[in-house]
């Protein structure tokens, strides 16, 4: 029985919240995006924040992502702290130039004379039927651009909490949110917290195998993680929350007590994210003490399909994990 | 399966007729097959606006093409594809148009001049101006016309393809569909100008504005249109004014438009105008249209039900397609 | 390293003159020092065209902002920048105003309302627009100037950014210098359109078309679309006709231009215009304007010792700057 | 002595052939682009081709990335064949929805109804003092996006023959040409050659070291392996030519024969190329086959400053890689 007073709340909420306080602890936040207004944005992240802090603070914006993320930019670089709303993340296709030529990287450029405190947050659309251009998940090409922050909660507690740290950061965000975990409760703390940037979490202590995974693949690995555990093999789930900074020390940690590896990552394989984690682990821990060679499960190197079958066989599946699992244990 | 008994042979006016209805019953099917959650993801009707699509593809030859958006199943069915794919389509069924791969914002059907629909907003109004100047290198005098809405006149892309089909002279038409809404923005907000159709003028090519309620007067100014690209004398942008009666989507069924603003436009109903026009014109007669609503149902229900007995497409074969045949492939050295 | 003397209190229209003589010889000195390889990369020289900024920025406040282009080094100067800094930046060192990081294409200098050069083309329109919808926010009166050219207005973003700048009326003021040329490209084939000012009537804001080589000129149509910015009207389109005397860049000296079509424009001669009219309205002597001229030589000179005499940034140093301050920075949580 | 006649053409010489080859040999093929008529392009690569193909197929585009890539993706759908240059590779940031939402997906979300014979050609333009907005080594993003091909070649004859190929190929190809190659000569044969998409060029045997190198980290590898030579160690130097299909093939044979992997990349260090690489022959080479870690050189995780010593100090050099052998080694 928790001390700390607490709510259930959606995910949605939880971020509905984060914007809010943060809206009201620091006037130089507003938001801007799609249909964010009367409307409450497509998914209510924003609902209730044009009531509350009026029109000026609370931008409908026309179509025109390029324009409101680079408008953004210049608030930015002003000292205000904007926070973007793509209405889909396969949107952020329009405005890369903005986020990489120009918030990504208008600090170095200027000698470290500004600084771009921007996030660009919305939602990763994929396993409901949106279809190839409205179902992408693009971390890897944020992990690799210099400048960026990346972030992806995995429930409702870590997304207000980061999305906090977020808006404060002096940096430019990306923060990416899993649809499917908007309407997903957890506890969140009545009072404020924060959540440290580039610190893991984790979900789950097993010495067996670890599985670092974040955003939606989370609870993949928790369902995992329970099933093997019948079988007696007990996996340790680490959440990075941040892939962008990346916290190497937790997840090198783990690998190197277990000795197994396994990323698990919506995105699809080649140049992927779980690419990225086994790579770095190789930096990290010495090969003599693998067990198995890391292994990543992704989604297939396929546009997303519309027909849930084919959906399904893109995307990530318990399956795909417990096989690897079973790979590594071998 | 529903069997379609096909009326006795229908003239331009009543196949015209036709068509809008069976937009209208497509889409009102749509809409229940996705609250029976036989449609995955979003459904956007374009019921209200069916005059615009038909219009300007009564203006078409079988040979030109169109490019559409998230809300194209009218651009679709108006442009000739067959009912049974297209539903299977959006249902998700191997014997859809896209085998099952596109959905209801991907139709594509190649064999009826249709390039795609797009759910990017305003994505497709490029590659509608390059598949333009690509018939006009192939020597042929097909024309292009691209779908897009009053969101996506908005869009970085619509003023580059615009300036770029200028200056190529590119045999392709823009077709705003000004429904002045963009989900819940009103493009009062969206824009500062009355008209979409002056932008026109920064990229030296006429914009024409037209009640997109009025199926006539959408064929005759897209007729102008598109004898005007095929002649070789360049783009015209099209502002089609009309209204969607129903919610921007299925799956975003709230709505903040004002219920008079709704009332209004229900009675400016483009079907039921039309219809008017043909009875009060002589013609056609009540009966008559009553007859071609039923058959557009019938073919509708038809759709439905083949749809609705059609497999689902094997999850093995999910890579088929990614790449289009080459050695590499064959040889097996995949991406 | 040269003495500067300074000369003896300058009025106004003697100081427009040092400016815009000020950026001549800042421009011809940084082509030499490209030819001799203290410059890496690219110089793009603004001769031809100091007028624009010079007269645009007199109608600006030290704390108004502007953005500018790959060919920035006449923005800078004109908003006030030192020449020793950015003389010191485009030679990369370390005393650069940004530490050499950002080189010819990037000069910033917050300090002195220059909120970044901008080497994408038309790339800082939308930041120019946002600054300005925020410095509102902030309850400040200060405007923003967004430059860029004829080839940067056919940018998607030009687009995005002068319609959301109309709809939120955010105080900027979007110059758009019409040298006639993108690199190799004649506007008239890049545009079917006269004038890029009629873009402005698609967005619901004044167009105003200006000669882009009559200093005054210039500053009287800023200072009015300046003026309706601070009032918090909205923005402004000021197109600027003028011409680059010099190619393209330093890099790329081949220029496919008519020499006639130069020989024209150097009669049109900015600097040497604004003089005539100087000596002859009485304003100033022959005498006074050339030890003006000295005196922006030998500045530049001064400038140009400096830079070369200053070090270069430490390499141990180059992951600085990256990151702003942040407490998993500080942590060591690279990213 | 070579039997075949030849002649010495820079790259840029070599890929303007190799454009010119396929305009003639097919009426479908025709480019775009800006400055690439009578400016014949920055860098030279589609000189003359305006005279000998007029200005229909050879097009000066305004100055709209994103509008030419579109336009490109449209005419290949109804059947021509479209080379789009990018004239400094960092502007695709500007095309990434047409690109990537539509080039690289038509395809599949048609059913396989349409194909997309799209070529979009440019120079990654680092090394040259131009900043970070026209020096970046973006592969890594198109590699991560199904539906396209990359493609990336180390010299003037491997970029012939390969341009060749990537044009009659009915997908969608990111060409990939390091600028600072453009001036380099290589032999390359008079008569008509064709290089197979997909196949690795192993350009140095050896047995100590694989090293897997593409484009302009090349000539840094066998600069590395003519150096070690002389001490014994013996680089095999791998050049995929193409990222995307990567000859895996070639690549874990040569890793499961040296037992040592170092993959040279110029991209950001994090989420880049060289992680993929690592990350897949982990697939394909039991971990027991490896007799050290294998380990990355690649640029630094910074965008790409002006100035010469910080420029140097952030891409990776021949001691970058002379130190990684020597720990490999080790
Ligand atoms: C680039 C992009 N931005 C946002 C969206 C989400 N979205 C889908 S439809 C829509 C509104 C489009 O409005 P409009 O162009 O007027 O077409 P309508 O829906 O009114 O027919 C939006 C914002 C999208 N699909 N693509
Ligand atoms: C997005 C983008 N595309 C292309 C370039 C390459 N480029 C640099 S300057 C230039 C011409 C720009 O013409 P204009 O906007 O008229 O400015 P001007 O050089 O004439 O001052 C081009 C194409 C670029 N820097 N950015
Ligand atoms: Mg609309
Ligand atoms: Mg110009």
């Amino acid at each position: 029985m928790s001390t700390v007073a607490v709510s259930e709340l959606t995910m949605a909420e939880a971020l509905n919240e984060g914007l809010r306080e943060e809206m009201e602890r620091d006037p130089s936040v507003w938001v801007i995006g799609e249909d964010i207004g009367a409307h409450g944005g497509l998914f209510k992240v924003t609902e209730g924040l044009l009531a509350d802090f009026g029109p000026a603070r609370v931008i409908d914006s026309p179509i025109s992502e390029a324009g409101i993320t680079g408008a953004g930019v210049g608030a930015a670089l002003i000292g205000c702290r904007p926070v973007v709303e793509l209405q889909i993340f396969d949107f952020v296709t329009l405005t890369m130039d903005q986020l990489v030529n120009h918030a990504a990287k208008w600090r170095y450029m200027s000698g470290g004379q500004v600084s771009v405190p921007l996030v660009v947050r919305g939602p990763i659309s994929n396993g409901i039927g949106m279809a190839a251009q409205h179902s992408q998940t693009l971390e890897a090409w944020f992990v690799h651009t210099p400048g960026l922050m990346v972030i992806m909660p995995s429930n409702a507690y870590d997304a207000k909490g980061l999305l906090k740290s977020a808006i404060r950061d002096d940096n430019p965000v990306v923060f990416l949110e899993k649809r499917l975990l908007y309407s997903r409760k957890a506890e969140v703390p009545r009072d404020e917290y924060l959540i440290p940037i580039g610190v893991a979490d984790v979900k789950r202590r097993g010495d067996d195998i670890t599985v670092v995974a974040a955003g939606a693949s989370v609870q993949l690995a928790l369902q995992a993680a329970r099933q093997l555990a019948r079988e007696g093999i007990e996996l340790e789930v680490v959440d990075p929350r941040t892939l962008k900074p990346l916290d190497m020390d937790t997840i090198a940690e783990s690998v190197a007590r277990t000795g197994r590896l396994i990323v698990v990552n919506e995105g699809p394989r080649a140049g992927g994210f779980a690419s990225e984690v086994v790579a770095r682990t190789l930096d990290h821990v010495p090969l003599q003490d693998l067990k198995a060679a890391p292994r990543r499960v992704t989604a297939r190197d396929t546009p997303i399909p519309y027909s849930a079958g084919l959906e399904r066989a893109v995307l990530p599946s318990l399956d795909d994990l417990l096989a690897a699992a079973a790979v590594v244990m071998s | 399966m529903t069997v379609v008994e096909p009326v006795d042979a229908v003239n331009a006016l009543e196949e015209t007729y036709l068509k809008l209805a069976r937009i209208r019953a497509f889409e009102l099917k749509a809409m229940d097959l996705f609250s029976e959650k036989f449609i995955r993801g979003s459904v956007h009707p374009y019921i209200g606006m069916e005059a615009v699509a038909v219009g300007v593809c009564g203006a078409l030859r079988d040979d030109d093409y169109i490019t559409s958006t998230h809300r194209g199943h009218g651009h679709c069915i108006a442009k000739g594809l067959e009912l049974r794919p297209m539903m299977a389509e959006i249902t998700g069924r191997a014997t859809g148009y896209c085998k099952g791969r596109g959905g209801s914002m991907h139709i594509t059907a190649m064999g009826k001049g249709m390039l795609g629909a797009d759910a990017i907003v305003a994505g497709s109004v490029a590659i509608a101006t390059g598949a333009a100047y690509g018939l006009r290198l192939q020597g042929k005098d097909a024309v292009v016309v691209a779908f897009f809405g009053d969101g996506g006149s908005n869009q970085g892309i619509f003023h580059e393809a615009a300036n770029l089909a200028s200056v190529l002279s590119a045999p392709v038409v823009f077709v705003c569909e000004n429904n002045q809404w963009a989900i819940s923005m009103p493009i009062q907000r969206a824009i500062a100008v009355e008209d979409i159709a002056v932008r026109a003028a920064g990229y030296g090519f006429p914009g024409e504005i037209v009640d997109g309620n009025d199926v006539l007067a959408v064929r005759d100014v897209a007729q102008r249109a598109v004898d005007r690209a095929r002649r070789g004398d360049g783009p015209t942008l099209i502002e089609a004014k009309t209204y969607r009666i129903t919610p921007h989507s299925a799956a975003t069924p709230t709505d903040n438009r004002a219920p008079e603003e709704l009332d209004l436009w229900r009675e400016r109903d483009p079907i039921a105008r039309f219809a008017r026009h043909l009875v009060d014109s002589g013609a056609a007669t009540e009966d008559r249209l009553e007859e071609l609503g039923r058959q557009a149902a019938a073919e509708v229900e038809d759709a439905a039900a083949y749809a609705l007995d059609s497999p689902y497409p094997d999850p093995a074969d999910v890579e088929d397609d990614v790449y289009a045949p080459a050695d590499w492939l064959r040889e097996g050295r995949l991406a």
